[in-house]
């Protein structure tokens, strides 16, 4: 498994360790700053981790779905500290035999991602900022 | 005892981590989580919260040791 | 859109083009030729294409993909030629404000690009070679 | 009139296109696929047989004319 908690992504990393000769199907998720938000303009995103213990949920993840789907290999990547609309902040990538398998994976992953790695992320707005679900 | 903050709480106590009175009587994550409350009530108004004991989420019935790295987990964002 | 037929698939085209300030989620499918097929090894697959009209089923599901799915834009590689196990041959990719939309509209573009679009896959064995799908 | 020809209709006939006999009577794609059939046997075994008119599916009833760019689409693999 590729898990990283890295400054900067680079989009050409998790393709690169998921192609081999044994699989057919990869999926990949990218998630990248928007620079909107719920009608509001975002300026940019701060993202904070608690790194051991972010990397390994990161891992638990990625055996999990290992568990639940035939896969080959998984990449989780994310990022943190300062981020601008259009950069990329998260990529989950899984490759499998055949793409049904992979698309499922992939999708579980970057579900169960937002629910259980201590990632925080901070939006910056023209007139404020919040710290995303903080508060119900 | 020392307690890791992240996000919202770091901003909440306005410092990256709380200590714990050496004689404060603290057995479980669940007596932890009612003196953090007690102390920062805006704690309180968040979503969820949770503590990670060595770096693993602890159920409210957990020991707690000061030989462990323990840690505020509030409502994750990620992704 | 990027719809192409190309020699030679590059994994970092379509990530490149997918990402944007407006998007918040891009899916990316890779297809890849694996080794082995039913318990034969898989020496090599060729691909061949009916281009102009491939490019006009292609662009077609885009399109419909667009009508379907709030989607900001859509990426359709497909690979031609002689292709080595571990090679992509096929690049689906959808960018979108939300995660949901990206991985539907990737998954139905990928399964529709099987059915519609005419570009034909010969599998060669150690033994023999096949056209896939030719025969019921 | 020219049919091109794609994959396993390629192998089938030996040779990229098959030339259709001018005085041949075809009016419709479906005539077409008949005639093609009587030609090649082993087109007729195959799992699926379209044909395409300038570069787009045509029904069966659709008439075809020797100005239009006209191609045998097998079963397609893709992917």
């Amino acid at each position: 498994m590729l898990i990283r908690i890295v400054e900067h992504i680079d989009l050409n990393e998790a393709p690169a360790y998921l192609v081999s000769e044994e699989t057919g199907a990869i999926n990949l998720f990218v998630g990248t700053v928007r620079n909107h938000s719920k009608g509001k303009t975002v300026l940019h995103l701060d993202f904070e981790a608690y790194e051991p213990m972010a990397v390994k949920e990161m891992e638990k993840l990625g055996l999990q779905a290992k568990v639940k789907w035939p896969l080959y290999e998984v990449a989780i990547i994310h990022a943190v500290g300062h981020k601008l609309p259009g950069e990329p902040v998260v990529v989950i990538g899984v490759s499998s035999a055949h793409r049904e398998a992979s698309f499922e994976a992939c999708r579980w992953l970057i579900d169960e991602l937002k629910k259980t790695v201590p990632i925080w992320k901070k939006e910056f707005y023209e007139d404020n900022s919040v710290w995303v679900n903080a508060h119900p | 005892m020392e307690i890791l903050l992240f996000g919202i709480t770091r901003d909440i106590a306005g410092k990256p981590r709380i200590t714990v009175p050496a004689d404060t009587p603290l057995a479980t994550v669940g007596d932890l989580k009612t003196w953090l409350g007690d102390q920062y009530p805006a704690i309180k108004a968040l979503s969820s919260v949770a503590i990670a004991v060595d770096s693993e989420y602890a159920e409210d019935s957990q020991t707690i040791s000061s030989h462990s790295e323990i840690a505020l987990i509030p409502p994750v964002s990620g992704g």
